[in-house]
């Protein structure tokens, strides 16, 4: 019964991840549309769009080699499972013991290394400049979410997602002055990783400065399709993961009633909701910046996140 | 017993070496001796794999120093290191079975590679200070004279020099060590130094042993010769070199400091936590400027040794303050690294190697695409550059998870100073992580994807199979480490017992073979269930994909935003590729300066950019030495043209000083 | 005496009746051959040393010291006329020597002999002195054989300098008899070593500390000590090169053979001062001296002169540190680098013949067109280094560590000359060993035989060594305090 | 030993020491030999006295050495190595006459000091007799240094033997291996030097020993 239920559970946030994530993007295009005071497309958009992708054709470029073609099945299933993973409504999942925020962190770096292999594959400029400033943007970035970890890890005493979501809800926290830092370098990184505005813009090509589009710039059809779902997924997960490190409550437990499971639902759904607001008005409000501003940019979510940890080093009670 | 099939396995390889002076040139020469090594070897690894659990067992033989003999200690850790140099031996051998075809003159690497197997076991069991040194020595001379092997470039002389020079100050520093250890009484079996801990100068001891060690294992800033030596050996010794070799300095640092000196100073962590902290991102940071691939890999090499000596560090640390399972989670996360890089530093290795012959092209600038002439040997890189970047499921990723568990564990240390930079060291952790990723991305990138940037590229033929034999079990070490670290970890831990009076909760029966370093509450991994997901949900969404949605694949040129393609020398090239992070931090750690020249309007010259960058270590530490020794020797040179006049006034002027000195003394 | 079988007589007789035929034999062919077998029956005799030990008397005598130098020298001589052997054919060949010339050569090879080992089984400090003066002069006329402007240059300063040291040694010598004649009472008996042991107790200090200044400087001398080295390297790099290798390997061991036996004397005596710091300093002064003029050397012979004065530093800085370890490494050392150091002046000699330099910037690639001679070097040079499995090593590791734990700061002065002697040592060998062949690539006929014996000996001696020779070179360490 | 025998023979000693002063004194070749012949000719006497005194006949061996070969033979053969090789006749010295002739009393002072501490226990003959003959080896090496033709270091060496010479006599009942041991070096000594001369006398017209210098070992 209890297995029945987790596996269910489980099963049901890799399905609502899956479904949520194009919903997410179209939600943020309509909010940043509306802000800009235009009308938009659809919220449902980006479904249409991965639809008629996975329709067309795929054309490959005559030298594209296997790992062109399975990069972006292997990227999707790697952002998949970490975002199935992260608890969303649902605290204590099936198989959260499997992996930890750590290994979270890692799998969004081999999704990484596989899309940055195959911007290089085709041998364009483009693709290398995209892959070689994802992987730069990336080699700062990664310190600095790990750093973030810590903060968190060494506040709940564990690294395991559910863990901390719940010592973050019942147990008395109280704001601290490091947790801030943490979230405020979480946020930064967040934005570099998923190739927002002011780093990159996700909304456009024929611009020198674009990273993450140069990379995927040979891809059509169904891979396009799946680099596309992948990056809204990555985006969905790390609101998610805000969510459930700063913001956890609502979070249903494993020996929570039924009930609890759709209140944590209704609850993740309006999180999303204010982080697709909040990052759209972002995105309005700030301009982007050249690529080598970026590194102080990412750098100084570095500096956040390690003197958070040195607070917490230093003294507990910070 | 197991000892006696150890010393056995080495007198066979010597025997085999001299075999080789005999045959080398032969047509049989290198198949026969490579086959012979590759069988002692394995017999070797599986004595060493097998006896990791069993009691210690000594054995004295009647030569070695006469008053004292030379002693073999066979232990748990002793075990676990002749496992792993014996594992490299087996694969290297099997790799160049193929490989050493292609050797110009083999009779310079023949009889030299199974000595250098013979010093690498021997350090291992060694037991008694002379032994030990003979055979360390051993080993590097071996080791020297495969680096000299291609003679004829100047390069590979020079970078022979500098090894040795290094070797030979690293074993000055032991030799000193254990004069200290010894005690004036020379007492140098290692037993007798474990019961009379020298209190006195400990500290010294541990310095030395850094240098000492540190100076054959890489560490910063020590490290100048490696990335000189490794990549002028040939292929399969450079695996050697680096992933087996540098393992057994960490195997002498080891039995040092955590077995025959005596009680640790609190801040011995401290210093060998900061070492290879510089150590880890120094040497990927200077991976990154590289366009050699073998070079980029020794360079790597020195990362990798940084970060296990901060698990090492770690290690002390938690010991000085008696925290025996925070030690042992540290020290098993030292020595599964030590596993793993020996088996992903060998793989990558071997995949140069093959593209070395395939090419004959060290250089990435001229290399590209070869992953369509040689798509194995490509798959066999790409599993290696993935392991060692850390991305799981693969084999890297475990332990650097384990020692950031370590980490997570640090802040109950007492010590400020420990506090203070453990997670600074955490940072450096990450950071060479996620330096070394992006240095694989261009390392595969630029040498197998992408289009061929030269004719020699162009031409390319896979490797033979011996060749890709050697790559794919490695490959699928790394896969199955990666995959059941528990049973590695459950492995390692009589080592850490021995080392630290404790080790981590036995892994293997828990369920789905998940790690648990603490306590499932804190952390826990698993890589099998990570695999199964990422294979399952791929294979999933492909065949759904293919099922439902359209399947259809059509060929054309490349898009590339509409840019008619050009020749393929306008890809990115390994240093544009680097060019971002170089902006980053070269501009401090290597002073790299750019310097575009722009001709005016009307100029028909092209405009060119020029990068200068400066290996600081070695203008800041080693040329100065060297200028200075030639200095003083210019300025003694004077004395051999004197006149004997001027000679003989030397002696006249002894003779007074020396009476004046009797006339006062008495 | 009068035991015409008593094996010591035999060791001086065989040379010196060996000479005196060698002086009259006209044929050098014939007398080339018949060094070899001179040398072999000296050898031979020696050999019976260990077999039968006779007892002292007032002039000569065997004891765990100088046995194992006796044999050791017989040896190296041994080895040194077969390769004379093969070196002179060649010599002859380009007319570098006339038969004339040769004749005298082997008469004064055989000669030298007698002294050196006069020198050892010498029971008589005047006796002994004399025996050192004789193998001197002998030498001084070898070096000068080739009559070039250097080799008459080089000669002439070895004899300048060599005869002033032998002049003070032996007002040192006088010394030591002034000090003995009070308590043995005047006579031989207050000039035999094994008298002096028993009754130096009794002897006035301060004259036996005079003694030894003069002693030290004296044979230092011969000994190639800095600073009174200057002879040493001009006459290894002028003369033939089996007397280089006689000289490196022979003489300077005998000199310091002397300098150990006063030292015993000393060591004895108790009440005198300790000569350990003065040897040290000289010891440490050589050894970083020559280091550092290792690496100007462009002349290949003259290379390994300095580093024949660099490891008498470390033998002589052995013996000051003193202890059982110190002393058994420098004993150890004492036979270990005459071995060696010879069998690389064999090979040297073979490639300067072959290549018709001495210039090391002419020679290169030896590896490719002389491979058994380059790989001797390399391993010669290997062991001279001090790099295992060589019994130089062996000494070395017993010295420093021994060293470091006793006294720290001496330990590291010494430890950096070795390196600095390391790089040099490897620096030239890279050069001429490897890279692209420069200079002849005719083949060598170089007789083989005796470089492999002596680097195999030194390679197996850092294994394995023999327990009586372990035993005696223990009892003479505790002898040396 | 008596007080007469004493004085004699601390007379002779000393005058010994005085004569090496002369030689250091001496700027012209001839003088110096004279001057060598003379201090040779000291030594016979000193030696043949102890001869006498100690009634030990075998000095007297030593004292005819010293009279025929360092008196008469080696002048003679210096002289005529002079004339032959036209050698030109003044010493050039390597510090002035008069800093010589201070550093010399200096080194005798030095080993009178050395030996009357060192000494202590010998009888008073054999102290003097030492600190006069170390004092006149001194010299003689002062004077190898000071000089700088061949002949005059020579001459320097040869008078630091007589020294030796001295001390040996000296040192009573000193057995007959050591005045072996000195005439036979000093005859080897002879032929050795005599050999090089003539071979030098080959090569170049002069055994001023920068002549040599300049082919020093490897300034080529």
């Amino acid at each position: 019964m209890e297995l029945i239920r987790d596996l269910f559970v489980q099963g049901g946030q890799m399905v609502i991840v899956l479904a949520l994530a194009p919903l997410l993007t179209g939600f943020v295009r309509k909010c940043r549309a509306r802000f800009q005071r235009r009308r938009g497309a659809s919220i449902f958009q980006p479904y249409r769009d991965l639809a008629r992708l996975l329709r067309k054709e795929a054309v490959l470029a005559e030298h594209a080699s296997w790992l062109f073609r399975s990069a972006p099945y292997l990227i999707f299933a790697a952002i998949w499972v970490a975002a199935a993973l992260v608890p969303t409504f649902a605290a204590g999942l099936l198989f959260s013991w499997s992996a930890d925020l750590i290994a979270i962190v890692a799998l969004l770096g081999s999704a990484r290394f596989f899309l940055a292999l195959a911007g290089l594959d085709i041998g364009t400029s483009f693709g290398g400049i995209g892959s070689s400033r994802e992987m730069m943007i990336a080699s700062l970035a990664e310190p600095a979410m790990i750093m973030m970890v810590f903060t968190v890890a060494l506040i709940a005493g564990s690294t395991q997602l559910s863990v901390i979501a719940e010592t973050m809800t019942f147990a008395h926290v109280g704001l601290r002055v490091s947790l801030g830092l943490a979230a405020v370098a979480l946020v930064l990184v967040a934005v570099a990783e998923n190739g927002r505005i002011p780093v990159d813009n996700p909304s456009t090509h024929l611009e020198l400065t674009m990273v993450h589009e140069a990379m995927v710039l040979e891809y059509s059809g169904r891979h396009l399709a799946m680099i596309e779902l992948s990056a809204q997924l990555k985006l969905l997960l790390y609101i998610s993961l805000i969510a459930c490190l700063f913001a956890p409550w609502g979070l249903a437990h494993a020996e929570s009633p039924p009930l609890a499971y759709f209140a944590g639902a209704a609850a993740y759904i309006v999180k999303l909701a204010i982080g697709a607001v909040l990052l759209a008005l972002f995105e309005t409000t700030t301009a982007k910046m050249r690529v080598f501003r970026v590194p102080n940019f990412l750098g100084a979510a570095l500096m956040l996140g390690l003197l958070g940890t040195l607070l917490l080093f230093v003294s507990r009670t910070l | 017993m197991a000892l006696v099939i150890v010393l056995a396995s080495v007198a066979a390889l010597l025997i085999a070496n001299l075999l080789a002076i005999a045959i080398a040139r032969t047509e049989f020469g290198s198949r026969a001796i490579y086959g012979t090594t590759f069988i002692v070897t394995s017999f070797a690894f599986a004595t060493g794999a097998i006896r990791l659990g069993a009691p210690a067992s000594d054995l004295v033989l009647p030569i070695g120093l006469p008053w004292l003999g030379a002693h073999f200690h066979l232990d748990p850790l002793a075990a676990f290191f002749l496992a792993v140099v014996n594992l490299g031996g087996a694969i290297a051998s099997l790799y160049a079975i193929g490989y050493g075809e292609h050797e110009a003159e083999p009779a310079r690497v023949l009889p030299f590679f199974p000595a250098f197997l013979a010093g690498m076991n021997l350090v291992v069991v060694a037991a008694d200070a002379f032994t030990f040194l003979v055979s360390w020595e051993f080993m590097s001379l071996s080791s020297w004279a495969l680096v000299v092997s291609h003679h004829r470039e100047r390069e590979n002389v020079r970078a022979g020099y500098i090894y040795l020079i290094m070797a030979s100050f690293g074993t000055f520093c032991l030799l000193l060590a254990f004069g200290l250890l010894a005690g004036a009484s020379g007492g140098y079996a290692f037993d007798t130094i474990r019961q009379s801990h020298p209190q006195a100068l400990a500290s010294l001891v541990l310095v030395l042993a850094l240098l000492g060690a540190g100076s054959k294992a890489g560490l910063v800033p020590l490290h100048v010769w490696l990335p000189l030596a490794h990549p002028a050996a040939p292929s399969h010794v450079s695996a050697l070199m680096s992933g087996v070799m540098t393992k057994v300095a960490v195997y002498a640092f080891i039995r040092i400091v955590f077995d025959l000196l005596g009680p640790p100073e609190w801040w011995w962590g401290l210093v060998v936590l900061a070492l290879g902290g510089a150590t880890a991102v120094l040497g990927v940071l200077q991976a990154l400027m590289q366009h050699d691939l073998k070079r980029l890999l020794a360079y790597h090499t020195v990362e990798n040794i940084g970060i296990i000596f901060i698990g090492l560090g770690l290690a002390l640390a938690f010991r000085v303050n008696g925290m025996v399972f925070a030690a042992a989670l540290a020290l098993t996360a030292a020595l599964l690294h030590v596993l793993n890089h020996s088996v992903f530093k060998s793989l990558l290795f071997f995949g140069s190697g093959a593209v070395l012959t395939a090419t004959g092209e060290r250089d990435m600038e001229h290399l590209g695409g070869l992953i369509h002439r040689m798509p194995k040997t490509a798959f066999a890189f790409l599993v290696g550059a993935a392991a060692i970047s850390a991305l799981p499921p693969l084999n890297g990723f475990v332990s650097e998870w384990l020692t950031f568990q370590a980490i997570f564990l640090s802040p109950t240390l007492p010590q400020w100073g420990l506090r203070l930079l453990v997670p600074v060291i955490g940072a450096a952790l990450a950071l060479s992580a996620a330096l070394a990723a992006s240095c694989f991305v261009k390392a595969f990138g630029i040498t197998f994807l992408g289009r061929a940037r030269t004719p020699q590229a162009e031409q390319a033929a896979e490797t033979d199979g011996f060749s890709l034999a050697a790559m794919f079990a490695l490959a699928a070490l790394c896969l199955l480490l990666g995959v059941f670290p528990g049973l590695a970890i459950d492995w390692i831990s009589p080592a850490t017992g021995l080392l630290v009076h404790g080790h981590m909760p036995a892994q293997r029966f828990l369920p789905w073979l998940t790690i648990i370093p603490i306590a499932e509450s804190r952390s826990s991994y698993n890589g099998l269930l990570v695999f199964l997901f990422i294979t399952i949900s791929a294979t999933l969404m492909v065949s759904a994909i293919h099922r439902f949605a359209s399947r259809a694949v059509r060929r054309a040129s490349a898009w590339d935003c509409g840019t008619p393609n050009a020749s393929p020398l306008l890809q990115y090239t390994a240093g544009s590729f680097a060019q971002p992070i170089r902006r980053v931090f070269g501009t401090v750690i290597f002073r790299a300066r750019e310097r575009v020249a722009m001709p005016l309007p009307g100029d028909a010259r092209p405009a060119a950019l020029a990068v200068e960058m400066h290996d600081v270590p070695w203008e800041t530490l080693y040329a100065p030495i060297a200028f200075a020794v030639s200095m003083v020797s210019r300025r003694l040179n004077a004395f051999q043209f004197l006149t004997i006049r001027q000679y003989l006034s030397f002696v006249f002027f002894a003779l007074i000083v020396l009476l004046l000195g009797i006339a006062i003394w008495s | 005496m009068s035991v015409p079988f008593n094996p010591v007589n035999l060791v001086l007789l065989i040379p010196l009746f060996a000479a005196g035929a060698f002086a009259l034999l006209p044929n050098y062919r014939w007398s080339a051959r018949l060094n070899v077998v001179t040398s072999a029956l000296t050898f031979g005799a020696a050999l019976l040393l260990f077999v039968k030990r006779p007892g002292s008397t007032l002039l000569l005598q065997i004891d765990d010291l100088n046995i194992v130098f006796v044999v050791l020298n017989t040896f190296v001589a041994f080895t040194t006329s077969v390769f004379s052997a093969s070196y002179i054919a060649h010599e002859i060949e380009i007319g570098r020597l006339t038969p004339v010339y040769l004749r005298f050569y082997h008469a004064m090879f055989q000669f030298m002999m007698f002294g050196m080992n006069l020198a050892l089984v010498a029971n008589n400090i005047g006796l002994m002195w004399v025996a050192i003066e004789l193998a001197t002069l002998t030498t001084i006329l070898m070096v000068g054989i080739y009559r070039t402007h250097e080799a008459l240059e080089a000669a002439w300063k070895y004899f300048i300098l060599g005869s002033v040291g032998i002049a003070l040694a032996l007002f040192g010598t006088i010394l030591v008899y002034m000090a003995a004649r009070p308590v043995i009472g005047a006579g031989l008996g207050a000039m035999a070593w094994t008298e002096l042991m028993h009754r130096v107790a009794g002897f006035d200090p301060a004259m036996l500390n005079l003694a030894f200044v003069f002693l030290l400087l004296g044979y230092g001398t011969k000994v190639g000590l800095v600073p009174l080295h200057a002879w040493l390297p001009d006459a290894h790099a002028e003369g033939p090169t089996p007397i280089s290798a006689v000289l490196s390997g022979l003489l300077l061991n005998v000199a310091l053979y002397a300098v150990l036996r006063f030292k015993m004397l000393l060591a004895a005596n108790g009440h005198t001062f300790a000569p350990g710091p003065l040897m040290i300093a000289l010891g440490l002064l050589s050894l970083l001296f020559a280091a550092f003029m290792l690496y100007r050397r462009h002349d290949i012979k003259r290379l390994f002169a300095y580093s024949s004065i660099e490891h008498m530093g470390i033998i002589a800085f052995a013996f000051g540190m003193g202890g059982p370890l110190a002393n058994f490494a420098g004993l150890l050392h004492m036979t270990m680098h005459s071995l060696t150091k010879s069998a690389i002046f064999f090979s040297v000699g073979h490639v300067a013949q072959v290549k018709g330099t001495q210039k090391m910037t002419e020679i290169g690639g030896l590896s490719v067109t002389h491979p058994v001679l380059a790989w001797a070097l390399v391993i010669g040079v290997a062991a001279i280094a001090g790099l295992p499995p060589s019994g130089i090593f062996m000494s070395e590791f017993l010295v420093v560590s021994s060293t470091f734990a006793r006294a720290p700061l001496l330990a590291i002065p010494l430890v950096l000359g070795l390196l600095i002697a390391i790089g040099a040592l490897f620096l030239k060998l890279g050069g001429v060993v490897f890279g692209e062949p420069r200079g002849s690539i005719a083949p060598d006929r170089a007789s083989y035989l005796p470089f492999v014996a002596h680097l195999s000996i030194v390679l197996i001696a850092g294994l394995y060594l023999p327990g009586p020779i372990v035993a005696w070179f223990r009892n003479v360490a505790s002898l040396l305090g | 030993m008596h007080g007469f025998d004493f004085d004699v023979a601390h007379l002779l000693a000393g005058g010994l020491v005085l004569v090496s002063f002369l030689m250091l004194y001496q700027d012209r070749m001839y003088a110096l030999i004279n001057v060598f012949a003379l201090h040779a000719v000291v030594l016979t006497l000193s030696v043949g006295w102890q001869a006498y005194v100690q009634d030990a006949p075998h000095l007297y061996i030593t004292a005819a050495i010293a009279l025929i070969f360092k008196a008469m033979v080696i002048p003679a053969a210096l002289r005529r190595i002079v004339e032959r090789l036209n050698i030109h006749r003044e010493i050039d010295t390597v510090v002035g006459i008069g800093l010589t002739m201070l550093a010399g009393i200096c080194l005798v002072a030095l080993s009178v000091v050395v030996m009357m501490r060192v000494t202590a226990a010998a009888d008073p003959y054999a102290r003097e007799d030492l600190a006069f003959a170390l004092s006149i080896v001194l010299l003689g090496l002062l004077m190898m240094v000071s000089r700088r033709n061949a002949v005059g270091q020579v001459i320097g060496f040869m008078s630091l033997e007589n020294g030796l010479v001295l001390a040996a006599t000296g040192a009573k009942g000193m057995p007959l291996v050591v005045e072996f041991s000195i005439a036979f070096s000093v005859l080897i000594a002879f032929i050795v030097i005599g050999i090089f001369l003539f071979r030098i006398r080959e090569r170049f017209d002069s055994i001023e020993l920068q002549a040599l210098d300049r082919f020093r070992g490897e300034r080529r």
